[in-house]
């Protein structure tokens, strides 16, 4: 049976240049950058070369990027670090109502602590409007958090013309570009951000290594207490193979960035406007022009993703869902519900999310396996045989 | 490692008694779209026994699967037997279910009793007569 | 020249057995846990898999288990964790002087939360007295931190004792055992802790990787807030390379650790005996025999820690060192001072730590290219001039 | 990556002037062995040159190789050549020094200077007579 997998939101492979980069890592060269000696002269060379790669990818300066376990730890980092640095100015921070459970939980975990939060609402393709980032300012705002871009509906934010808005006020801008960095051109002197999140294992790096970025002269809490690596700002021994891995995804995808857009905007378009011409009542969630490359979103009326998934998964292909029955929560989607997605539409959710080894003959295969696992599950559905009787009886 | 016992996915994919009944003695309906699964029962009576079990599901994996086995299970049954069967029971029959799906996607045993005494109150409502 | 590294409390390296169980989970196998899919099916086995590897290590229950992105990661997961949970009971913590840098300052963040420390004083073995653990509990103790071994003295700490006070005290016990996880015998139900801190590095297995044990029943804040991995105590995708290497490791470790001990302990041996014997003035620094297997720590006088380290270094063998100069913070170990060596031989800090590569030929290399070394340094001090100056006065 | 450049090592593999002189016209001593860093400067002085610089220091790599490079940067120098030496030119000329290590371990030239004073304040005391 042909394998189609098309959740790289999930997570993506490891390009085989990126394994071959860290293998050494995990063999010969395995020492400790704190040591005094050939073992730990050889991991800090590969962890200071490592965070070129990285700056370059971004546009920073390497003594400003800080290595993490995850994309988790970084936003953790950057905003409850952030926070509680400037909790003596302050203690009022705004996001948008689509940031990634990361963000959103860290900001739940402030509010226990006593600040107060914004949550910031998004058109119907999920856009945040600069002007409600004015609007939400106060005195005491020290942080403003909004996501580059959202994985699950592919919408890019206006994240310049909002850090226009909180340089002019002074106020930390911190954006999670979990999704978008190394997928495309994220410059963080462009963009005008202060503080940024990014993850290896989005574009084709290692699990269990993020960085974040954090500007000169921002102030940051550490997350992660103990020795004074990463210049005292997160400690633990760092975990090289993995860094070193980062710093190669980051290096291809710098340099291949165009091409891996161009290849994957066709393959979504295909998908975008194939499958609901083949499906009726299917409605694209997210911006329909400015989104992820690789992210063709729906939600299907009157059936459940999870059984979706599940029948897709049996034709070898794997994609994901924001439906409630899919989150380990149940749940359904709060990025959905905030694109104003009814909770019964965002059962229906099913999310495509290419690759760059993806091919057109992936995308019409589930062309082709997807629509009669629709119309099987549509006939199983109570509300399908009642919106088809209604729609009769208005006849 | 699967989400689901390999008794659930049999009757994920190969769901038995899927329909309606278009001359049910009783239709019960279990469940709601917004949070995530919903289940029509279908029942046709014969001599106090089910004699057609049929159900229409909007959900998870686990909703069918559980529709399914619940409609297997209660034909034949005397609507006694039928509304002996629990969620507990069909969950056991199934193999498990995993736990956070116990409740929610667990409703099959529910709408049929539902659908039972739809029956059993359209009969009373009747006077008894058949 | 021979290279011999005799480090491995700084990091380990990889088993081939345990980077041979990795590699698939660099290449085809890459999926997300989360996912509903035959890729995120294989993810979730291995990580289930691993799992119970680590928790038959420690004697626990698999459930029980928390993967964490490192040592460090776990003892912050822990300090801060147990405390917040339990802060409406109380804001007291008891720790001993000699505890690994990721538990002392998660404390000292605890301190600016409003949280009271005590810290014990340790014996000059660096032995933590239970009655001094006693006498310091309180009323609002809600949790005791003492580590198991230190791995810069080695000194093994009489956890089962401190547990039992804990324990009929009813205040939460938390045991780092990032450096006797893998190396000694660690069963949690034997110790008689509630929580464990264990990490991959120390043990063969990979970096990047930790794991903490909670027992059922005690209440802990997350650290890393976000979605619902790890049972909704541990957010982030899962780094699962480095957990089925963390499985893999602790299994190898399981099922050879009496032999390991033998052979590490006799290496041990042969040069805490054997450096004195050829070196006047060096002091053997934690427990004489009471301590992890492969450690063998001094202090040589007269000379400094990082120019022996150099010397060293450039005949082939790596080792550390607690010096100042040889701490990026410039402090000499807090862990030396606390076993009341002074600030001044402190200077002189040499800690070898032994492997389970390591070979009798190595010891007696360092035998024999460590005395000239020392020499070569006393004849440039001062320290030393003055001392020779002073006793031949005293004569 | 290492921590040190290839010059600091050189002169810390090979310092040059170690040791004592018997009958030094100044000594100097810079450091305290409890922060990790002292060093003893000893100079022979002739015409108002620097004959002979010797040294011993107890310390870390930095601190061994700024000792040597500060005796040899000195020795040949008259006493006001020799007080212009700074620990930053005694970086640069060892190609740098880790950031950390620039304060406590960059005593050299302190040393070297308070053993020039040790001489001038001698010579001050004897009157003058050489
Ligand atoms: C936008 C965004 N932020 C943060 C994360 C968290 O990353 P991780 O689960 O790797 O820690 C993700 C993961 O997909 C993401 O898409
Ligand atoms: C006792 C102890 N605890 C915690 C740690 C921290 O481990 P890591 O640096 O791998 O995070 C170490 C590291 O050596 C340790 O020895």
């Amino acid at each position: 049976m042909r394998k189609v997998y098309l959740d790289h939101a999930s997570t993506t492979p490891l390009l085989p240049e990126v394994r071959e980069a860290m293998i050494p890592f995990l063999g010969e060269t395995f020492g400790n950058p704190s040591s005094l000696h050939d073992w730990g002269d050889a991991a800090r060379e590969a962890v200071e070369a490592a965070r070129a790669q990285v700056a370059q990818l971004i546009g920073a300066n390497a003594e400003e990027i800080i290595f993490t376990g995850s994309g988790t730890e970084s936003n953790n980092f950057a905003i409850k670090g952030l926070a509680l640095a400037q909790q003596n100015k302050g203690k009022h921070v705004v996001l948008s109502a689509i940031e990634h459970f990361s963000v959103l939980q860290s900001a739940r975990t402030l509010e226990k602590w006593g600040f107060e939060l914004s949550l910031l609402p998004v058109d119907k393709y999920g856009v945040v409007d600069p002007k409600d980032v004015r609007k939400s300012l106060r005195k005491d705002t020290v942080l403003v958090s909004i996501i580059h871009a959202n994985g699950e509906v592919g919408t890019i934010e206006p994240i310049q013309e909002i850090a226009r808005i909180t340089r002019e006020s002074n106020v930390v801008f911190h954006t999670d570009a979990v999704a978008t960095a190394g997928t495309i051109p994220v410059d963080v002197k462009e963009l005008g951000v202060d503080v940024l999140s990014l993850a290896g294992n989005q574009f084709y790096g290692p699990k269990g290594v993020g960085a974040l970025w954090v500007r000169k002269g921002v102030r940051i809490m550490p997350l992660l207490d103990g020795g004074v690596q990463e210049g005292g700002r997160r400690a633990g021994t760092e975990n090289i193979p993995a860094i070193v891995g980062l710093g190669k995804a980051a290096e291809l995808a710098k340099s291949t960035m165009a091409a891996r857009i161009e290849h994957l905007t066709q393959l979504r378009d295909r998908l975008l406007n194939g499958l609901p011409s083949r499906i009726d009542h299917v409605v694209v969630t997210g911006h329909p022009q400015n989104r992820l490359p690789g992210n063709a979103s729906f939600c299907v009326e009157f059936i459940e993703g999870e059984s979706m998934l599940m029948l897709l998964n049996s034709q070898g292909v794997a994609v994901s869902s924001g439906s409630a029955c899919t989150s380990r929560a149940l749940k359904a989607s709060h990025v959905l519900i905030a694109v104003g997605i009814s909770h019964e539409l965002a059962q229906g959710s099913i999310l495509f999310t290419l690759g760059i080894d993806s091919t057109p003959e992936d995308i019409d295969y589930v062309l082709e396996v997807l629509p009669p696992i629709v119309d099987r599950l549509r006939q199983m559905s109570p509300l399908y045989a009642k919106f088809i009787k209604e729609s009769k009886g208005g006849k | 490692m699967p989400v689901y016992s390999e008794k659930v996915m049999e009757h994920f994919m190969n769901p038995r008694n899927v329909g309606e009944i278009e001359d049910a003695d009783g239709v019960g309906e279990e469940g709601n779209p917004v949070c995530g699964d919903m289940m029509t029962f279908y029942i046709k009576v014969k001599d106090n026994r089910l004699d057609d079990v049929k159900f229409k599901t909007f959900g998870c994996g686990a909703a069918i699967a559980v529709s399914s086995m619940v409609s297997e299970m209660a034909k034949g049954k005397t609507l006694e037997e039928a509304m002996k069967i629990t969620p507990r029971s069909v969950a056991n029959e199934l193999e498990g279910l995993p736990k956070n799906k116990f409740h929610c996607s667990n409703l099959g045993a529910q709408a049929l009793n539902k659908a039972i005494q739809d029956y059993l109150s359209k009969k009373k409502a009747k006077g008894g007569k058949e």
